[in-house]
């Protein structure tokens, strides 16, 4: 395995920083919260840039908590994918943190509650994307998992507390079908390091019911048709930074594990059966989820069941990556680059149409009419994020279709492609049924309430970023693409399904 | 509704005897690792400052599991305190049952618990034991004063509640993070300051997992939820979507 | 990085930058957002002028900037590009004026200026587009940035021709989308080159690129509005006038058109595509529409739905101009970019003049209008003649080059298809001219003062400045810089003499 | 609380020859059961209450057979890592499993159901 073994504090920063912010806010409450936020946020993308710089100078960095390195220790470990990961939840969360600060200003008694669970899912998250080991990385899932219930049930009402709990047995049943892989992994090999797993593991019958179910486990928490029934009332119901982020990174982190242990670990065992299945899988979620958003009334229930059809297009890159081995790098790129668009624009589209809602009061999307006039720059910012999600250029989401549609041709795999181009037409169409309604001569809304500016231009910010992706991927994915184990991992003829 | 349901149920049942088939299975025909990691932990133990196999691969092999899993505990208590319903308690908090046997009975009890946990701390050590043991029973100290009104339920927590939830982690992140600050790595000690060092993040957990335990336990159950009566449910209700909005 | 290899970019961000301006200009602000619209268009307008001149001495600009790891964003300056972005911006700054006019006093006026300046910035950036994947993503935003314009009127009739819109958009979208990533699959990254990329490709690719050039007409056949693709056009009449010029002279269906042009010119080349004998269906395909679309032009009582199926029509001579192998064809075609572009326009705002001064929307309704207003209906009849091929008037030009094109080629169906279209432009132009100059005054219309314009000057003046263009491209059609000399100066760039 | 497996083995003592079947394994065995019990109990009933007692059996199936799995071999020395593991994992569930209680009573304090709402499934 290439890259070094490095002391540097940035890897191990990352995941203090919000961990001991989620603490001190627990503390002090609503005190210098502010302050707080402005120092964690510093340290973050100061470490995060460092471990950047890092990492082109010297490629994969590891680092072994202790000094007794794996497999006596826990290692963590930084590549591209780590990177870009982490690059994807500090930008979506800043952005998401500020509007937060807008948000929670007129109640004090959420915002007390909400600031120390954010913290611990933004460390949970780190701590997903730098570990390099399996028994951690079940810690890490239920650190994530139970702070994004909390987050949930913050609202407080019935609808979002039964969700909750619906939320909170999906993701929990999901933890244990995947630590009893590991404790089967475990007893086959006596060892949780990825990497030492990674050149043990043989795709014997015992270690395939291992990786199934590990399979299983995280195909619930990202909510992959048919176990996608939690996330609907879950990211429909919360508050609206909160669906932002549970829609944009929580469930990146599970989808992040299965590429990961798949292109990583277990390629061995990549069969055409299992990578065409769970691609139909993903198709089925691309159209139905698409017919579901396109029927509900509910603004935030029609973005919830988007989520639905997008996390539907991130499985694509499973036929699509380990279909041939020329296939992996464009596919893999383009399923990473489609988590990383499809964070930032769908979490700019929770956050507008949070405005929209905290405004008008108006939930229901036939009730919309000119609200343009009222607030310009969060319906201009649900526009531009909904160009990305339909995967229109110019935006990330046209980038990372254009990579999956290349992988899918060179592979020959035409019916991949027909799934992502006509998705986009789907998408478009529910997107436009929110936008078209704008156009109507505005009406007067019975309760107006004017909301601290800084929501409406944290949302077109993301947005922004969103569009901005498509113009300058050139760097990101490079950085995607060097000294990453996954992808080069893939790129070898090892992965070409039988 | 049964109708629908009906399926549901053979289908649990078929797919639990696969399950449970199929992993009997695999752990029969599972291979054996060629090295275990038993020899390791003993190898290190001298350099983990503990006698304890269990604790040196707890607080020091893999402290960094353990560390995030105070964090997860201490979620158990930020997501409880999430949906309490703001507001003060609307019923005036009664003591379950004040018999005066009961009182002096856990005035009697209480300092024994605290002497045990103070053994199964010290013991953790070298034998089994250590902070989560300690911790529960405290918890179990707390939740029995709480049972005879000894002390009370509370609205939003205090500084002292606050600061004794959060001490265990606090101090474990400062002592991780030391290290750092002499360019040497997280959760590294030098063999001579380990023992020292587990000892006080091990005296901190079981503060903070005695009082996260026993607020599980207090703050799950707002006073005015004591009594349930039918017409009750939809009137709360009615008053907590007007609390939000 | 110099001067020039900013300068697409500049003429590219003179608009877009204008465009986002005007999105946080106050509603109430209009002085603010007409200078600013007018600053931004007369600065295009320079930074035309100069690259036109430098391309006419084979000077070279080209920006680069990297998109993905193996493949740039590309914006050049050549002969082709130059035609169709000399056409935008002269007509923007034009439109601009008369739309300030037309629309004072109507809400939502941000807006539609901050599309409006999208759309043409979409609109250059295919024209400067230096590879598909650029031309793509103008191609792409062009869609997203009329459909504001489409609905702006927000009637339900408004909405509905914005869904019809979409779909067709939408989906020749997807199909380009399709069609493009497969050809780069096939012979990797495609660069626009004159005399095409595919010229020395061996033809064991052969069945594949067929397939991928009827997906990529297909694509862009439907903002061609080939038949039977065109079903959005006359739909989408309902938008305000300026918006119907821009859309029909200008920015989408030229786009489509244009975009053809440069598969089949400088991706295909068009030896290698008679070679594969695309060239043939696709001018079947072009006789078809123009026939078909002015027969529909025939029964519409409602101006702006002939206009639209005459669109349908003259676009198609475009196509007609590729489809038929040889220069003489090739420069009718390219040149009719920019003819039909100058006199569809003045009949656009013609009826714009009619609608807002008179309150006129049907043909039955113009009698005798040319007394009222003689200089908009001198403008209309002179681009009417134009559109049937009288000489002097641009659209003879046209004709004439594709007549000798399709006698050089031998296809003398292109040239019964020519003369029975003449015939039927006659056919429905004729009967107008007829109604606006020899039948009495019908309808009540609003006096006016001896002293007063037939209408507001922002509304007659650009009218009459298209018309005058489209008289003076046919006038002086043998000299360097009149659109006949930019399309001999493309075929020889295209064609191996 | 330390989980102590016993190491001694079923069939004698003999360390020579075949390798024997280790204690582990019966735990194991024993931990598979209750996974496949928990499993089907989490599925078919509503009561929420019932549904986290089955994921919590659901829990300390994979306990054993995380712990039982290391020492199946017999005369291997006791796994210290899994042992140190299975706390970690039981401290995890007894966290989310305070959580789901506390959430379980306040829904039914709103609601007055002790089941999720348009659940399909009867009380058995």
């Amino acid at each position: 395995m290439t890259g070094i073994s490095s002391a540097a504090p940035w890897i191990p920063l990352l995941i203090l920083l919000p961990l001991m912010a989620g603490a001190l806010s627990f503390l002090f409450g609503p005190r210098g919260h502010r302050s707080l936020l402005a120092a964690t946020m510093t340290g973050i993308w100061f470490s995060l840039i460092r471990l950047i710089l890092d990492f082109e100078n010297a490629g994969l960095q590891h680092y072994p908590i202790g000094g007794w390195g794996a497999p006596l220790g826990i290692d963590l470990r930084a590549d591209g994918l780590s990177l870009a990961m982490l690059g994807m939840t500090a930008t979506v969360g800043s952005f998401i943190s500020l509007y937060a600060l807008g948000y929670f200003a007129g109640d004090e008694n959420r915002g007390i509650r909400f600031w120390p669970l954010w913290w611990l899912l933004w460390g949970a998250l780190n701590a997903v994307f730098l570990s390099a080991d399996l028994f951690n990385l079940y810690v890490t899932l239920e650190l994530l998992s139970l702070s994004a219930v909390g987050l949930v049930v913050l609202a407080g009402d019935r609808d979002s507390l039964a969700a909750g709990l619906r939320y909170l047995l999906a993701a929990l049943a999901g933890s244990l079908a995947y630590l009893m892989g590991v404790a089967l992994l475990y007893g086959a090999y006596g060892t949780l390091s990825l990497e030492r797993m990674a050149g043990l593991f043989r795709p014997e019958p015992a270690n395939t019911l291992a990786a199934s179910l590990i399979t299983v486990g995280l195909m619930l928490k990202t909510a992959l048709f048919p176990l996608h029934f939690w996330l609907p009332p879950a990211h429909g119901s919360a508050l609206a930074p909160v669906s932002a982020l549970l829609s944009g990174l929580v469930i990146k982190a599970s989808f992040y594990m299965l590429l990961r242990l798949w292109f990583e670990v277990f390629p061995s065992a990549l069969t055409e059966v299992f990578t065409q299945g769970i691609g139909s899988l993903g198709a089925i979620a691309v159209f139905a989820g698409a017919w579901l958003a396109f029927h509900q009334e509910k603004l935030k229930m029609l973005i919830a069941w988007s989520t639905v059809t997008q996390v539907g297009y991130l499985f694509l890159t499973f036929p699509l990556a380990a279909a041939s081995s020329t296939s992996a790098p464009a596919a893999l790129s383009g399923g990473v680059y489609l988590a990383v668009s499809h964070a930032v624009a769908k979490a700019a589209v929770f956050l507008a149409a949070g405005a929209m809602l905290k405004v008008t009061d108006e939930d229901r999307i036939d009730r919309l009419e000119g609200v343009g006039r009222h607030l310009p720059i969060s319906l201009f910012a649900f526009a531009m994020a909904g160009v990305s999600l339909m995967g229109l250029p110019p935006s990330g989401g046209f980038i990372a279709k254009w990579l999956l549609l290349n992988a899918a041709l060179s592979s020959g795999q035409w019916w991949w492609a027909a799934v992502l181009v006509l998705g986009g037409l789907a998408s478009a169409a529910y997107i436009f049924r929110v936008l078209r309604r704008c156009f109507l001569p505005p009406r007067e809304y019975a309760a107006f309430h004017p909301v601290p500016l800084v929501m409406p231009l944290a949302a077109l910010s993301l947005a922004g970023i969103a569009l901005a992706l498509g113009l300058a991927a050139a760097y990101p994915l490079r950085l995607l693409q060097t000294g990453a184990p996954l992808l080069l991992e893939a790129s070898a003829p090892s992965t070409v399904a039988p | 509704m049964s109708a629908v349901y009906g399926p549901i149920r053979q289908i649990a049942a078929a797919l639990a005897w696969i399950l449970g088939i199929g992993l009997s299975a695999a752990i029969v025909a599972l291979s054996r690792p060629d090295f275990g990691l038993a020899e390791l932990v003993e190898a290190h133990l001298e350099e983990s400052g503990v006698r304890h196999p269990v604790t040196a691969v707890l607080l020091n092999y893999r402290g960094y599991d353990t560390l995030l899993e105070i964090a997860v505990l201490l979620l158990a208590v930020l997501g409880i305190l999430a949906f309490r319903p703001p507001g003060p308690a609307s019923i005036p908090d009664a003591a379950p049952d004040s018999s005066p046997v009961l009182a002096a009975l856990s005035r009697l009890i209480v300092p024994l618990i605290v002497l045990a946990a103070g053994y199964l701390l010290w013991a953790g050590a070298h034998r089994p034991g250590g902070a989560f043991q300690a911790g529960a029973v405290l918890a179990g100290g707390g939740v029995l004063l709480r049972l005879t009104g000894t002390i009370p339920s509370f609205e939003s927590p205090n500084a002292w509640l606050r600061v004794s939830l959060v001490v265990g982690l606090g101090v474990f992140l400062a002592v991780a993070a030391l290290p750092l600050f002499e360019g040497s790595r997280l959760l590294e000690y030098r063999t001579a300051e380990a023992a020292m060092v587990i000892l006080v993040v091990e005296s901190a957990l079981t503060v903070s997992i005695a009082a996260i335990l026993a607020t599980a336990f207090i703050g799950a159950a707002p006073p005015r939820i004591r009594c349930m009566s039918p017409s009750r449910p939809a009137h709360s209700a009615e008053g907590e979507r007007a609390g939000q909005s | 990085m110099t001067f020039d290899d900013w300068l697409p970019l500049l003429v590219v961000l003179s608009s877009l930058i204008t465009g986002l301006l005007i999105f946080f200009v106050g509603e109430e602000q209009h002085r603010t957002r007409s200078w600013l619209n007018l600053i931004g268009a007369v600065a295009k307008l320079v930074l035309v002028g100069i690259m036109v001149w430098g391309v006419f001495q084979r000077h070279r600009y080209e920006t680069r900037l990297p998109l993905l790891p193996d493949q740039d964003f590309v914006l050049r300056a050549d002969a082709m590009g130059m035609l169709f972005v000399g056409l935008s911006s002269v007509l923007w700054l034009l439109t601009t004026i008369y739309a300030i006019g037309y629309l004072e006093g109507s809400p939502h006026r941000s807006r539609f200026f901050g599309f409006f300046s999208l759309c043409v910035t979409s609109t250059m950036g295919i024209a400067l587009a230096g590879d598909l994947i650029t031309f793509i993503i103008f191609y792409e935003l062009l869609t997203l940035s009329t459909y504001p314009l489409v609905v702006h009127r927000g009637t339900a009739d408004a909405l509905r021709a914005g869904k019809v819109y979409l779909q067709y958009t939408m989906t020749g979208g997807a199909l380009l989308l399709v069609g493009v990533v497969w050809l780069y699959e096939v012979v990797g990254s495609v660069e626009f080159t004159e005399r095409g990329v595919l010229a020395g490709v061996s033809v064991v690719d052969y069945p594949d690129l067929l397939a991928i050039f009827a997906i990529l007409v297909a694509g862009l056949g439907v903002k061609t509005a080939l038949v039977p693709l065109h079903g959005w056009l006359p739909v989408a009449m309902v938008a305000p006038a300026p918006v119907s010029a821009l859309l029909h002279a200008v920015a989408v269906v030229k786009a489509g058109a244009f975009g053809i042009v440069r598969i089949a010119y400088d991706v295909y080349g068009v030896e290698f595509a008679a070679r594969l004998g695309v060239l043939d269906p696709l001018s079947w395909v072009a006789g078809i529409t123009i026939v078909y679309g002015s027969v529909r032009a025939l029964t519409q009582d409602d101006l702006k739905r002939r206009l639209a199926y005459s669109t349908v029509s003259q676009v198609s001579y475009i196509v007609l101009g590729i489809g038929i192998l040889g220069p003489l064809a090739t420069i009718g075609g390219v040149v009719h970019l920019v003819h039909q572009g100058l006199m569809k326009i003045t009949l656009f705002f013609c009826a714009g003049d009619l609608a807002e001064t008179l309150g006129i929307h049907k043909i039955s309704e113009m009698n005798g209008v040319g007394r009222r207003m003689p200089w908009s209906m001198v403008a209309f009849t002179v681009a009417a003649l134009g559109m049937i091929g009288v000489p002097p008037v641009a659209g003879f030009v046209t004709k004439w080059y594709l007549g000798l094109g399709a006698i050089a080629a031998k296809d003398y169906w292109a040239l019964a298809v020519l003369a029975v279209s003449t015939a039927l432009n006659a056919a429905y132009f004729l009967p107008v001219l007829r109604r606006i100059w020899f039948l009495p005054a019908s309808g009540e219309w609003p006096k006016r003062e001896r002293d007063q314009l037939e209408t507001r000057p922002t509304l007659l003046v650009p009218t009459l400045i298209t018309a005058l263009l489209s008289l003076a491209a046919g006038l002086f059609a043998g000299s360097w810089f009149s659109p006949l000399g930019w399309a001999k100066l493309v075929t020889a760039r295209e064609y191996v003499s | 609380m330390h989980v102590t497996v016993p190491t001694g083995t079923l069939g004698g003592g003999r360390k020579s020859g075949t390798v024997m079947i280790g204690g582990g394994l019966i735990y194991a065995m024993a931990g598979v059961v209750l996974f496949a019990l928990g499993f089907y109990g989490f599925i078919v009933h509503a009561h929420l209450v019932r549904r986290l007692i089955a994921f919590n059996i659901m829990g300390s199936g994979v306990f054993l057979v995380l712990v039982g799995l290391p020492q199946r071999v017999a005369g291997t020395p006791p796994d210290r890592v899994s042992e140190a593991l299975v706390l970690t994992g039981i401290v995890v569930a007894v966290s989310a499993t305070a959580f789901g209680l506390a959430l379980v009573r306040r829904l039914y304090d709103l609601t007055g159901e002790t089941r999720l709402p348009n659940d399909p499934r009867p009380e058995p």
